[in-house]
């Protein structure tokens, strides 16, 4: 079965992107596919390489990162919850004259569309939010 | 056709328990994840409520969120069944759409 | 002339609106949802029920917050073909809102309907 | 010495309205501000509520929030001051601290 | 030895904790305030009440979410001369939980002292 | 009277950031002073200098800024809570071995000492949050 998840809010202060990533693993780990990951409203934040948790604690953007690698997940950010909460990368610091970028490996910017799209062409999308 | 309906918010702080419940249809099912785990330890005001909707559609608390706060010792409300992620996933493949009260 | 996606599949897609607009960033970001959503031709209803009701309040003003006044695009939404717009009655009733209080036509519905129009969707998304 | 109880979420989504209140001193004011402004407008499920509230305190609302969500033109609950941010800042002022129930 | 800071001003602080641990980050990062807190040499309370209570339960194995298990820091308060905590009856038997239930002694006092305790601060912070 | 604010919540998802703003503004306009504003948990993400709102939108961080420069208001990001979330000055790139900066002017990182100064020393805290 083909899995898309929708993430609404950004690391550490809720569970949802940890609810996500454990989900998310544990689809692949079901032998199902999960097709895309879809960043919203806060939940780009999830996508900043400039994060620095704790030694002992969990890193959730490379957890993320590291899934996009392994497993070929299309990690996707929404661009407008991007301008608004200050997610880069370089199309959007050229586009936006901003003078650092700070969006993480194997997350991409895009548009609300890819979550439409995920919607139609998966079987089930799951949200995580507050 | 059913609905996987997920709750993730303690009853006591926001009413998404009760937004659901109050439109959750006969044989639907009901997933607790997260700060929601809580009432399905029996005991609470919520325990009655509960085991009431568990006798139109599935009762299920995921394992992992429960014991992160404490109450893998306690006894689940009647009628609940402890799942884990992998049980989580299962579920959103069997239902025909998942539904998160946010 | 509407843009066809994804080889002709069609879904059905349900909006669920359950928060008071502005205090959160939700109901403005779930109306873009949908005003993006209409080009992919799929089968679009919306639905407000708790304090979602009052995301369709007559006379917002959030000018006075130094917000944007997006419900206006509520009204726009019909020229998208998004014209299923459903409130759900008990939801209205328990706030003190009638349907003379709303800026869109919309069908007002009881809980037993909300009921089943969640039952009848293919993907469903709540913010 | 008494508070100012600052309530800023719908008591339909969350419960710190209810909270708030009954932890509520004799002689503390109530600030709803956000979206809790909604049910400063008469005729909500909270209206009998909030009346018998204002019996033991002072109850403000947030004008400019209010005005944003449309109820600049529905009466009040009895009881209820409107104010603007400068009246905000001088009830922060006049009490002797300022609890924000979040 | 305590640091003693601004002058010797000495307020009462208290911090309201009613929150489910875990779903949000805001029970750790309270405790993370009243330790750094300690150092200031102020006349610190904590209450617990409503949902925070939970923060409390014994048993936390946060382990099973990959989380830190801050609960255990609850036991340090002590060594910062952080001695006041407070924990409401009326929320616990709502609860259903008791004294037994809570992984470090504390004070379990009634609604009506919640009310009184409140009224004798200066600063109340709550997240 | 010495007012300090604690901000719990980032630009734009919650209104905590424009209530407290507001606050400030209004307070500075009836003789008060604001010493200090505290962001905490996602609160730091409003000291971002990479966010691009829709031209017909407030601009938060710009407006907090302004206050610093025009009000000499502090404005102190937690600096644990800037290392869960990705927000960095040029001291934070250099400890942390970051390769971008995205603090904007007017804001400053530093402990949670701050906050409590900031109970100490001022006549009243508001906590502004979710």
């Amino acid at each position: 079965m083909k899995f898309a998840i929708l993430v609404n809010e950004g690391p550490y202060q809720h569970q949802a992107s940890d609810s996500a990533y454990q989900f998310a693993t544990a689809a692949l780990e079901s032998g199902h596919e999960v097709s895309r990951v879809f960043f919203y409203h806060d939940g780009v934040n999830n996508g900043s390489r400039l994060t620095t948790p704790p030694q002992d604690d969990r890193h959730i953007q490379k957890r993320w990162s590291a899934l996009a690698a392994d497993k070929n997940v299309d990690l996707v950010l929404c661009v407008a919850a991007c301008q608004r909460r200050g997610m880069v990368d370089d199309g959007e610091r050229d586009r936006n004259k901003k003078d650092a970028t700070n969006i993480a490996e194997g997350f991409r910017i895009s548009g609300l569309g890819q979550l439409i799209e995920a919607g139609i062409e998966a079987d089930r999308l799951i949200t995580f939010g507050d | 056709m059913a609905t996987l309906n997920i709750v993730n918010k303690s009853p006591f702080e926001k009413r998404s328990l009760d937004q659901c419940l109050a439109r959750i249809n006969e044989g639907d099912a009901l997933l607790l994840i997260e700060d929601a785990t809580v009432v399905a330890a029996s005991g609470t005001a919520y325990t009655e409520q509960l085991t009431s909707a568990g006798k139109s559609g599935a009762l299920y608390v995921l394992q992992p969120d429960l014991e992160a706060r404490g109450f893998a010792d306690k006894p689940l409300v009647d009628g609940f069944n402890a799942v884990d992620y992998k049980g989580f996933v299962a579920l959103a493949a069997e239902y025909d759409r998942v539904h998160s009260w946010l | 002339m509407e843009e066809e996606y994804s080889g002709g599949v069609e879904k059905k897609f349900l909006y669920v609106n359950r928060r008071v607009p502005h205090g959160t960033v939700y109901a403005l970001e779930s109306l873009e949802t949908v005003l993006i959503g209409a080009a992919f031709d799929q089968d679009v209803s919306m639905l407000f029920i708790d304090d979602g009701v009052y995301q369709l309040k007559k006379e917002q003003n959030p000018d006075s917050i130094d917000f944007k006044n997006f419900a206006k695009a509520f009204r726009a939404l019909e020229m998208y073909d998004v014209e299923k717009l459903f409130v759900e009655q008990e939801s209205l009733s328990e706030r003190g809102l009638t349907e003379s209080d709303l800026l869109v036509d919309v069908e007002v519905i009881s809980r037993e309907q909300t009921k089943a129009l969640i039952d009848q969707q293919d993907v469903v998304l709540s913010f």
